[in-house]
């Protein structure tokens, strides 16, 4: 039996179960078989002191939402791309944004920014004063540059 | 009399042969002239029907209803840098413009305009295979297509090249094939079938009644000549961007441009001469010439609305089309001809 | 919860002819194309686009400035009579970065600042910010 | 001669072609990486992030009124219904619910953005198949949506029209004059512009049995919206969990069980035809009241508070639009997460376009109704 630290049910009515980051795939994958089988949403939230991490899995034929939520201290969740395909560009993302390391990932790279930005922008301390510079090398791979004359 | 015997006799006073010359120097000069300006009112038409198509007003701001729109454009085309990609192959990637717009010029130059003995004729080449001499000119065209693809050193125009050489294959054999049977049905009438001016004389009834398929057929073909939509894989817009010109700009671009345009042109003009008559029809005579630009002018207005109504293809079933489909037509329509020479000669 | 169905099939050719007709009769129809300098549309009462500024309303309460999503108000000083505005401060607006998103009308407290139907700006880069006094003249009157 | 560079590697038995961000049919700034095996697509790597804003850090930086502007630009050819995604998710946080009148006013915007919206996916996939013509006519029709949205808010595109607790400003009997007008002349339109489409040999076979999805597939990637309803799952937020008065509105779910291209285009052709059934009702039942809530004076607009989590779900043009608002009692969001449909839709890219043909993969990703201000943020 998978270890829930709290159940709670959140302001729009949904289920909210809170694990540990450690028990986190075996619930899914629990959830999985009870026919959640449509990941909606993976949020990171940087709650400052932690790094906080929601899933939204959706039973598309009974149409239940729970929610499943998860705080790493240390950047690093396990992933759940191999439960859910749609996982994988999904954890790309929270990865690009704030920093979240996946685990098991096969692919840990930024979605939306070039691989060699700075900073995670929805990080609370990104910052923003630093503007950074997008522009395109030969080979046609994105680079990001503080150098206001390389940019486009 | 012709114009070129017209313009030899103007010449007479510099002797037999200067003048042969002169005028054949001239007759091309004003032949063309004549195609520079039939693709400069090709494009325009084509943009002002396109815009009314579209439920848009088209060019109208330069001279009255834009009618000077083209001029600018060209003059814009010339005075515009001609940028090379670095990696180039420099020969063929500057020949191919040049290839595509001597292809279009040379079948041009074989056309007859009008019937022999009659003022009309800008024809430059009075030869006795002359039907011969404008495939051959025609097929010229692909040719500098597949340079400018494989010279210009960019994936999507090698891409446009294979595909373009795929397509000509497909159609050009039921093409000729069509040819063929229009060469059968003539040659009950006359000895010399493969002249133009002949074959065309001996259209008592256009020769798409009797052929309706092998109208079809050339007209498909003509279509994909002219490489627009349907059948544009090779310079598909959505595609490939531009296919096998996409590293072209200034004027070699435009030379593709109006090789494209001049091509439905030519199409047009070729279906009207070889299957509804081309000159011919009545009262003609003097005015052949005018029946000629009228029926082509119909043949390239339907043409216009097929390029911008209809999806494009894709190339293998295109393939599949010109195997499968056109060249069985095509063999039909030669054993239908067969039937009514025979019948004819009997 | 319906089905939708596969289009009747159309005999081949046929059907391509009928698509192609049923595009081509469009020649006979008008141009809906407006030509823009010459005919103009007829603009709804709501279309907003140029903000106006009332000097005399504004009382420098900054909330303008607040509710901009893009930043594009800034607050200026302007030696001005105005007994209502105390601090005298006016807003300034950037075009360059304004949305029209018309927060700063709806959250004025003394409707000083408003849109109107004026939209041709053009500017150069360098002079799309508007200062309070040009905020308040008519577009043609405003001197870049 | 130069041999291309397509041709010097010979240990690969692929060309590598890069498609886009600028390319006529990426519907913005997509970019696709391509294996080639001569015409047949053996791999594509979607790469995105060309257009993107981070406007999850911009809603973060603003008040809760402010964040509208940025979902306009999220959508923008439907903004209508982005709008919408934000204030359900906005106004359960603040406790702030629309009065009655609101909502239905709401109800026939959203309508009317998704027949825009669909208007535009229409005329871009003629475009992509190298029909050059229906999309002026997809684009008349749509004019006369944005001329309505003209009317009603004061913009065309970006009308930033609701706000919290109801709309900016009331609709008159003009507009509703207006819409009616459309919604009575806009189906025949319709089935002109289908005909054009449908009654094509052409297009039919370029479309049908090309790029099918699995239901099961299309469920593990995320896939929602028409494309979800082309592969046989009857699934609608509108119907699932009816927001706003979707309930009391009698309309139907289109569902095609062939899966493929041809079917996501009926199936988004049939939505419009529902979009105006809904329309038509809506626009009788209009009730009598307050467009706002009180509680959301305009005056009050940047100091209203909220706190707690709410993920709220639409049905935009695209599919299943929801937003995840965390508050933590201040005036500004804490983190605003979208879920952006079209992004999901387009993730399913790579399994679709597996050995087809290049013309082909564009005929996929037309209809997947990719817009790049909701996959890149």
């Amino acid at each position: 039996m998978i270890e829930i630290l709290e159940e709670t049910k959140g302001k729009d009515g949904r289920r909210n179960i809170r694990v540990a980051k450690e028990n986190l795939v075996a619930l899914i994958a629990e959830l999985k078989s009870q026919g959640y089988d449509h990941l909606s949403l993976i949020t990171g939230i940087d709650k400052k002191d932690k790094l906080e991490v929601v899933y939204h899995l959706h039973n598309v034929k009974e149409n239940q939402y729970i929610v499943v939520r998860t705080e790493t201290s240390d950047e690093r969740v396990p992933s759940i791309s191999s439960l859910y395909p749609s996982a994988n560009w999904e954890e790309r993302e929270q990865y690009d944004m704030l920093g979240l390391v996946f685990e098991g990932h096969p692919n840990m790279k930024r979605l939306f920014l070039p691989e060699s930005w700075v900073g995670h922008p929805l990080r609370k301390n990104y910052d923003l004063s630093k503007v950074q510079y997008v522009n395109m090398d030969e080979d046609g791979n994105d680079y990001a540059t503080f150098d206001p004359g390389d940019g486009w | 009399m012709n114009v070129l015997q017209r313009l030899q006799a103007f010449f007479a006073i510099l002797g037999h042969y200067p003048s042969y010359i002169l005028a054949y120097f001239f007759e091309t000069l004003f032949m063309i002239i004549f195609v520079t300006v039939m693709l400069i009112v090709m494009i325009y038409l084509f943009r002002k029907y396109m815009a009314r198509v579209q439920l848009r007003i088209g060019p109208n701001r330069v001279g009255k209803f834009g009618s000077l729109q083209l001029i600018a454009d060209a003059l814009k085309l010339v005075g515009k840098e001609s940028i090379l990609p670095r990696k180039r192959d420099d020969l063929p990637y500057r020949v191919a413009p040049i290839v595509v717009f001597l292809g279009l010029i040379m079948a041009f130059a074989i056309i007859p305009y009008g019937d022999f003995y009659y003022i009309g004729s800008l024809t430059v080449t009075h030869s006795n295979v002359s039907l011969l001499l404008l495939f051959a000119a025609i097929a010229i065209m692909p040719i500098g297509e597949v340079l400018a693809g494989v010279s210009s050193n960019n994936k999507y125009a090698v891409i446009g090249a294979l595909r373009g050489v795929a397509k000509d294959i497909s159609f050009e054999v039921p093409m000729m094939m069509s040819v063929l049977a229009l060469v059968m049905m003539a040659s009950a009438r006359t000895s010399e079938p493969l002249n133009l001016t002949n074959l065309i004389s001996v259209q008592s009834i256009p020769y798409g009644i009797p052929q309706i398929i092998g109208l079809g057929v050339f007209f498909i073909a003509m279509v994909a000549r002219a490489s627009y939509s349907p059948f544009d894989m090779s310079e598909s817009d959505s595609e490939l961007v531009s296919g096998h010109s996409i590293e072209y700009s200034g004027m070699r671009f435009g030379m593709f441009y109006m090789g494209m345009f001049g091509s439905i042109f030519l199409g047009s003009m070729i279906v009207s001469l070889l299957y509804l008559g081309g000159y011919n029809g009545p009262f003609s005579g003097d005015a052949g010439f005018i029946y000629l630009l009228i029926k082509a002018m119909i043949l390239v207005i339907i043409s216009f609305t097929i390029w911008l109504s209809v999806p494009r293809i894709r190339i293998d079933k295109f393939v599949n089309m010109g195997w499968k489909y056109l060249l069985p037509a095509a063999v039909i329509n030669l054993v239908i001809a067969g039937i009514l020479t025979l019948g004819l000669s009997l | 919860m319906i089905e939708v169905k596969e289009p009747k099939k159309e005999v081949p050719l046929i059907g391509t002819i009928k698509a192609i007709a049923s595009v081509g009769k469009h020649i006979f129809q008008k141009p809906v194309t407006l030509q823009y300098p010459e005919e103009r549309p007829n603009y709804p009462d709501r279309f907003r686009y140029r903000i106006f500024l009332s000097l005399d309303d504004c009382v420098g309460c900054t909330l303008c400035e607040q509710v901009c999503p893009n930043r594009s108000i800034t607050m200026q000083k302007v030696n001005r009579d105005n007994p209502r505005n105390k601090r005298h401060i006016y807003p300034d607006v950037n075009f360059g970065t304004c949305t029209v998103c018309r927060n700063c009308e709806e959250i004025c407290p003394t409707d000083a600042i408003y849109l109107t139907h004026t939209f041709e700006l053009a500017r150069t880069r360098n002079s799309f910010t508007y200062s309070p006094e040009e905020l308040s003249l008519p577009e043609d009157e405003v001197i870049k | 001669m130069v041999v291309p560079d397509t041709a010097q590697d010979t240990s690969k038995d692929w060309v590598e072609l890069n498609i886009g961000p600028q390319h006529p049919s990426t519907h913005g700034v997509l970019r696709l990486k391509v294996k080639l095996d001569g015409e047949i697509v053996k791999d594509v790597e979607p790469i995105i992030g060309y257009l993107h804003r981070n406007a999850e850090k911009l809603c973060e930086m603003d008040y809760y009124c402010d964040a509208l502007v940025y979902f306009d630009r999220m959508d923008y050819v439907g903004a209508m219904n982005m709008e919408l995604g934000y204030l359900e998710a906005a106004e359960k946080l603040l406790g702030i619910p629309p009065p009655e009148r609101a909502q239905w006013i709401r109800v026939v915007m959203a309508e009317l953005s998704r027949i825009a919206s669909h208007l535009v996916w229409a005329g871009a996939f003629g475009l992509d198949l190298g029909m050059l013509t229906p999309f002026f006519y997809c684009f008349i029709e749509r004019e006369k949506v944005l001329r309505i949205f003209t009317a009603v808010s004061g913009s065309r595109q970006q009308t930033n029209y609701m706000s919290i607790g109801g709309v900016y400003q009331d609709i008159d009997d003009q507009i509703i004059y207006d819409i009616e007008q459309f919604t009575e002349e806009f189906p025949k339109k319709l089935e002109e512009i289908f005909n054009t489409f449908v009654k094509n040999d052409i297009f039919i076979s370029r479309n049908k049995g090309i790029g099918i999805l699995e239901p099961e597939v299309a469920i593990q990637y995320g896939v929602t919206g028409p494309m979800l309803r082309a592969s046989g799952i009857e699934y609608d937020v509108r119907k699932a969990e009816p927001y706003l008065v979707y309930d009391k509105i009698n309309f139907d779910i289109p569902v095609s069980y062939k899966k493929d291209n041809l079917a996501r285009f009926l199936v988004r052709f049939e939505e419009m035809r529902q979009s105006v059934k809904i329309i038509k009702q809506a626009i009788k039942k209009i009730p009598d009241g307050p467009y706002f809530n009180p509680k959301a004076k305009k005056s009050l607009m940047i100091r209203l508070r909220g706190e707690g989590e709410v993920y709220a779900r639409t049905e935009s043009s695209k599919g299943e639009f929801g937003v995840y608002l965390v508050g933590d009692g201040g005036v500004k969001p804490y983190r605003v997460h979208v879920r952006s449909p079209a992004l999901k839709n387009l993730s399913v890219l790579p399994v679709l376009a597996k050995d087809v043909m290049i013309a082909d993969l564009f005929a996929i990703s037309g209809t997947i109704d990719l817009v790049f201000g909701e996959v890149d943020r």
